[in-house]
């Protein structure tokens, strides 16, 4: 078994840049830098180090590194709500069509399979032109960008999380530990929640966190096609915001790149490391 | 075969487990039916080990699922002391299961791995909500120690980190801690080494007569059973050939079962090495032959063996043989 | 035995399909606004009531939904309505017949591309499992993994365009006005779209052979002093490359459509754009048609390898029918 | 006899995360021309990785091997991968334990099977192909013709296997090293298995290595007998010195330990309390002490050495059972 070869010292960078992010995100505002939306014309596109601005600023003067830390509220933000919310509904329905089969299996399955038959992106697309245009009963105000994101990206990510709760669920179902629960005479739901679910949850722990990366690049990408949150708002809003000013000042675009690709890169290889060390625990059996 | 043949049957009131006429049916990959398990019956008086021997695909570890209500039976009734638990609702079923408990081949794997060893032992108690916390802990202490497991080190210790022969140990625990009237081990000790083999024999023995439990034993190697059961019943391709006494064992009735004793290799160079008596391996069990269904690997095979399928009778006391040309 | 296989394949194909189709058409129903006041704010009333029925406005929705497909069959996927409002516009399926050869040519390229790059490395990666340079290619993978495709594009762009000016940054040059400037083009966009999947190719396929090289006929193979070079291809390659084609046959279909982003980065105007300006302007008919194109392009080539599958995989023909 | 095939001192160590398991700890064994040995042993008595190391086949794995390994005057351990993969197939073959994962599931039988005979023997495809039939008769395969059309997962367990031996005989070996060919078959079909290995010694004159857990077989079928415990021989005599006059308190309690037919039913199983050692730790005295009910101090401190009781009847105990000559 291929044991996980990267040294410890890989969780440990990966842990503590994510434990960053996530402090910036919750504590960002009372950290003494400029309000990241204020923009300081006078020193437009200043470059890094200079006087006010550690990380320098972009074309309309706003400040690159309060940007980063609201962005990181923004991203995170998005991605753990949708990816969370997703788990469980996602891991619910999975885990019930595996351990229930018959009837309820094949429609669920059918439900994930029809929804999985779309490209995420342009399955997003389209919610999000549902939710973000005036709202649906015809209010006039706008529902906010954020929001209209975490729903459609919510329910992108049900049937994802949901087909491979089941495959994972079903691996467990088979196995001879549940026979015996049920000859102790446990009853169903308890079998569920007592064996199955427990045993499932790494894995679903692991793609958690793998999805959040995921997402964090996607919301990129939605700014870059215009969908994404207010100009930068968001790392991936930020890096798109700056995207032409690479002969110019290419330290505004590549900054905001360079951290979605750290907080990706830490969030993968801990999503991989919990994988391995299930690969690890379930290769014994 | 045995067909409709149940004079091998005892006395249905003293009986602790009936078993008549069984039948399981399995879909296969092509959708049409087969009978893993084609009318068996049996059955177990209290603090009695019944045996039941056979190659892979006899339907042996079906039957005891069966027996166990843990698969959907096609037809056959099953008694628990005295009470049928073919056709109950499924609570009425639920609160019959703590009188029957199974221990499995796969050790390693019948235990949940995310959990540790008296969580393991407890849940029996802890569904069943028998007992104070204080009187369980007690309990899971005792059962380990009968197992020959010391609690302190063991305790709360994932069942990853353990053995198969300390896994079937901890299984046993878990099985008795309801104190169940009939304990069925499908091939507890097949995928153990030798030394360790035989520790989990005699524990179950041990439990046997500590706990007066009635055993029903599933496995390949007639010699393990010679040495634990009080009635042998011998299957073939899903029905019942012979069931005898472990004395008889040596000298059998059937045509099958004289193959299966002659072909176990016996680790004494001074007797001489028999040439292999059958030669083939059994049918699929989807298209078994008309009549005897060892007919077609039978030496002593004539046609009436391939009309009439025998029925189970008494050749010898407490020695029954379904057929048609038994060795006398 | 095979056609029961095949037949299940298909009729699974069909449910889908039909499913995933009627899906989108309640979907675009959900769209808020008022369609016909959208679309054409300064056309004629007659134009108006003209675009209602195109609509189905009045139809229930499946009755719609059964005329939708009855065009989509037939090729004609609707008009996409002019922006000046006054009720001209273009047909889709023209629209279509300059975006698509664009996406398919991106996936082709990236396809390829990715296979060409990721079976060697992946054999490489297994067969040198756990030496330095399987840590190394390993970690450089996880590395390109993480980063954001677009962000790649744009690197690339400012370093290889801008700089360098090797290759240029944006726009298409279609195949008839010259095959050389044509592929200059479209390398970028592959070699973006393309880092991701192949660090995801060669994991998938580097993880199948290690766990091929285990089993028992590869020892068995080589206690027969068979080479090693023909025990890895005669022997461990073909029973472990299932998932990864499996897996190419995914990305192909999520590509036609999902490779928006690139496309927007470059410039190159396929399916993904069209889309996004569809659902901007909010262009229903057309919405409806190109996400049902795409989704179809995803089942075609997932019911592709099934049925690849079925018929060669003797290990799948056996067990998957159960 | 001569000696044709000689393991001395082989130790096999394996890097793991939990440090150096050793497998083998300096195992010495002798196969002579036209005989067949008996290596006996529970799991993890390192009979099987004795025989594959010696064979060169781990080296693709992170392992430390050591010691000498001979074919006829021949020291393979140092040979160059390509030197050795030329003995393999033509000088020593081998027959593995589990039939469903010893053939490979996509190709089929024939293809998998004449590969052998046309890249070593470099026979054409036409006579590859008659030559494959006329060894799949040999193994007593009925309609070998349709067989080879065939993919494994449609055939049962025990024709698998005589495919297997098929194979390995194919470029007429001098050794068999069969790895518990019949511990995944059921007894009927092993007997007959056991059988057909028997006869193709007989008549191919190849001398044997049958490795297992199942004493009834070495008993019923070898010459000599190795009896391996905790990575090391324990004892080595001859089949019927061995059991007629066991030397080794762990032979002893293994014999006892074994259901026999011929036991008394009903009675109480001997058992040998405890579990072998773990190979990652490094343990002092004799291996078995702790499990030995004739251990004494001097056992539990001091490592007995192999001791040759005149006649070729080899033990490793400082207070031998039985009469030495």
């Amino acid at each position: 078994m291929h044991r996980n070869s990267r040294p410890k010292i890989g969780l440990i960078l990966s842990l503590s840049w994510f434990s960053v992010c996530i402090f910036c995100a919750i504590f960002g505002d009372f950290l003494p830098l400029p309000k990241w939306d204020d923009y300081d014309y006078d020193n437009s596109a200043a470059r890094m180090f200079s006087k006010g601005h550690i990380l320098g600023t972009d074309y309309d003067g706003s400040d690159i590194l309060s940007g980063l830390i609201h962005g990181s509220r923004t991203s995170l933000g998005i991605s753990i709500l949708s990816v969370g919310a997703a788990l469980i509904v996602g891991s619910f329905l999975g885990i019930l069509a595996a351990y229930r089969r018959g009837f309820i299996d094949s429609i669920l399955s059918m439900f994930f399979n029809v929804f999985l038959s779309v490209p995420t992106i342009v399955l997003t697309l389209v919610l999000v032109a549902i939710f973000s245009s005036p709202s649906l009963d015809g209010s006039s105000t706008e529902l906010p960008r954020e929001l209209v994101l975490i729903i459609s990206l919510t329910i992108v990510f049900i049937p994802i999380i949901g087909r491979l709760a089941r495959g994972t669920a079903l691996s467990w179902t088979g196995r001879e530990f549940v026979l015996v629960a049920e000859s102790i005479g446990m009853r169903r739901r308890e079998v569920l929640i007592r064996h199955i679910v427990p045993n499932v949850m790494p894995a679903l722990i692991s793609l958690f966190v793998l999805g959040i990366g995921f997402v964090i690049i996607a919301e990129g990408g939605f700014a870059i096609i215009g969908v994404g949150t207010q100009p930068g708002a968001s790392w991936g809003s930020m890096l798109a915001k700056n995207r032409g000013e690479l002969t110019l000042a290419p330290h505004t675009a590549l900054i905001p790149a360079t951290v979605i690709a750290l907080t990706v890169a830490s969030l993968n290889y801990y999503g991989e490391y919990l994988r391995s060390r299930i690969d690890d625990r379930e290769s014994r059996i | 075969m045995t067909g409709l043949g149940k004079e091998h049957l005892r006395q249905a009131s003293d009986a602790l487990l009936r078993v008549e006429d069984l039948v399981v049916e399995y879909k296969t990959g092509r959708g049409d039916m087969f009978q893993a398990v084609a009318g068996v019956s049996f059955d177990i008086m209290p603090n009695e080990t019944v045996a039941i021997v056979g190659e892979s695909g006899c339907g042996k570890s079906t039957l005891a699922k069966g027996v166990m209500q843990l698969l959907t039976t096609k037809s056959g009734k099953v008694v628990l002391s005295g009470v049928e638990i073919t056709g109950l609702g499924k609570e009425e079923l639920r609160q019959v299961r703590p009188n029957m408990q199974m221990i499995f081949q796969d050790s390693i794997a019948s235990l949940d791995p995310h959990m540790t060893v008296s969580q393991i032992v407890e849940q029996p108690l802890k569904v069943w909500g028998r007992g104070t916390d204080q009187e369980r802990k007690e309990k899971i202490e005792d059962l380990l120690k009968s197992v020959n497991l010391d609690p302190d080190v063991v305790g709360n210790r994932k069942s990853t980190e353990f053995s198969g022969g300390q896994c079937q140990r901890i299984s046993i625990a878990r099985a008795l801690a309801l104190e169940p009237k009939l304990l069925v081990c499908d091939e507890p000790v097949s995928s153990l080494d030798v030394s360790i083999q035989a520790q989990i024999l005699n524990i179950i023995r041990e439990m046997k007569n500590r706990y007066g439990l009635s055993l029903l034993f599933i496995s390949h190697d007639l010699a393990v059973v010679r040495r634990i059961s009080d009635r042998i019943v011998v299957m073939y391709l899903g029905k019942i050939c012979e069931v005898l006494t472990p004395d008889q064992s040596l000298s059998p009735a059937h045509h099958y079962t004289q193959a299966l004793v002659l072909a176990v290799p016996m680790p004494d160079p001074t007797i001489r090495r028999q040439r292999a008596v059958l030669d083939g391996e059994p049918p699929s069990p989807m298209y078994p032959p008309t009549g005897c269904r060892f007919r077609t690997r039978c030496a002593a095979m004539t046609t009436i063996c391939a009309e009439q399928e025998p029925q189970l009778r008494e050749v010898s006391p407490g020695q029954f043989v379904a057929c048609h040309h038994p060795i006398v | 035995m095979k056609l029961k296989l095949i037949a299940f394949n298909l009729l699974r194909f069909v449910t889908v399909l039909v499913l995933v189709t009627f899906g989108i058409t309640l979907l675009v129903r959900l769209l808020p606004g008022d369609p016909v006041g959208t679309l054409m704010p300064f056309a004629t009333e007659a134009d108006r009531a003209k675009l209602s029925a195109e609509l189905g406005l009045d139809m229930n929705v499946v009755e719609y939904y059964f005329r939708w497909l009855g065009d989509f069959i037939r090729g004609d996927f609707g008009t996409y309505y002019a922006s000046t409002g006054d009720g001209g516009g273009a047909k889709v399926s023209e629209m279509l017949a300059v975006a698509l050869p664009r996406s398919l040519l991106l996936m082709l390229y990236v396809i390829i591309f990715s296979l060409l790059v990721s079976v060697p490395l992946g054999l490489l990666m297994a067969y040198r499992a756990q030496t330095r340079v399987d840590n190394v290619a390993s970690n450089i993978l996880f590395a390109l993994y993480s980063i954001p495709n677009f962000a790649l594009g744009l690197g690339l762009a400012y370093v290889v365009g801008v700089k360098l000016d090797w290759l240029p940054v944006i726009g298409y040059v279609p195949i008839n006005e010259g095959f050389g400037e044509h592929l200059k083009s479209m390398i970028l966009p592959t070699i973006s779209l393309s880092i991701g999947i192949i660090a995801l190719f060669s994991r998938l396929l580097r993880s199948d052979i290690i766990s091929t090289l285990r089993e028992d006929f590869v020892t068995m193979a080589a206690s027969k002093g068979l080479s090693n070079s023909w025990i890895l291809w005669r022997h461990v390659f073909r029973p472990s490359c299932s998932t990864l084609f499996t897996a190419a046959a995914l990305q192909m279909g999520g590509l036609i459509g999902g490779s928006v982003i690139i496309e927007t980065v470059f410039a190159l105007n396929g399916v993904g754009m069209l889309l996004t300006a569809s659902i901007a302007t909010r262009q229903y008919l057309a919405i409806q048609s190109l996400v049902a194109l795409t989704a179809v392009a995803y089942l075609v080539f997932n019911l592709i390898v099934d049925l690849f599958y079925s018929v060669v995989d003797p290990r799948v023909a056996s067990h998957r029918a159960s | 006899m001569t000696s044709l095939f000689s393991i001395n001192n082989l130790a096999v160590a394996f890097h793991t995360d939990r440090g150096e398991l050793n497998a083998v700890r300096g195992v010495s064994l002798e196969l002579n021309s036209g005989e067949c040995l008996g290596v006996v042993g529970e799991s993890g008595s390192g009979k099987t990785v004795t025989w594959r190391a010696a064979m060169g086949l781990l080296r693709g794995q992170k392992v430390k091997i050591t010691g000498s390994v001979r074919l006829r005057d021949r020291e393979l351990i140092d040979l160059s991968a390509e030197e050795l993969r030329e003995l393999w197939g033509t000088e020593i073959a081998m027959v593995f334990q589990d039939p469903m994962t010893a053939l490979n599931p996509v190709r089929r039988i024939g293809s998998q099977f004449s590969e052998a005979l046309i890249k070593r023997l470099g026979l054409s495809k036409e006579d590859a192909n008659i030559r494959m039939l006329e060894l799949l008769r040999m193994v007593r395969l009925p309609d070998p013709k349709s067989l080879i059309r065939k993919y494994p997962q449609q055939l049962s367990g025990g024709m698998r296997q005589r495919v297997m031996i098929a194979m390995a005989i194919a470029c007429k070996p001098s050794i068999l090293l069969a790895d518990e060919p019949t511990t995944a078959l059921d007894v009927t079909v092993q007997a007959q298995v056991l059988d057909l290995l028997g006869d193709l010694r007989k008549e191919l004159s190849m001398s044997m290595v049958i490795v297992t857990h199942d004493l009834g077989i070495v008993a019923g079928y070898s010459d000599r007998i190795a009896v391996l415990y905790a990575g090391e021989v324990v004892e080595l005599a001859t089949t019927t010195e061995l059991f007629a006059n066991t030397r080794m308190p762990y032979t002893q309690a293994l014999l006892n330990s074994i259901p026999k037919l011929t036991d008394s039913p009903g009675s109480p199983m001997q058992v040998i309390e405890g579990a072998p050692p773990d190979p990652v730790l490094v343990t002092t005295g004799c291996f078995f002490a702790p499990r030995c009910q004739y251990a004494t101090d001097r056992c539990r401190a001091e490592h007995p050495d192999l001791v040759d009781s005149g006649d070729g009847h080899i033990y490793r105990c400082f207070y031998p059972l039985g009469k030495g000559k």
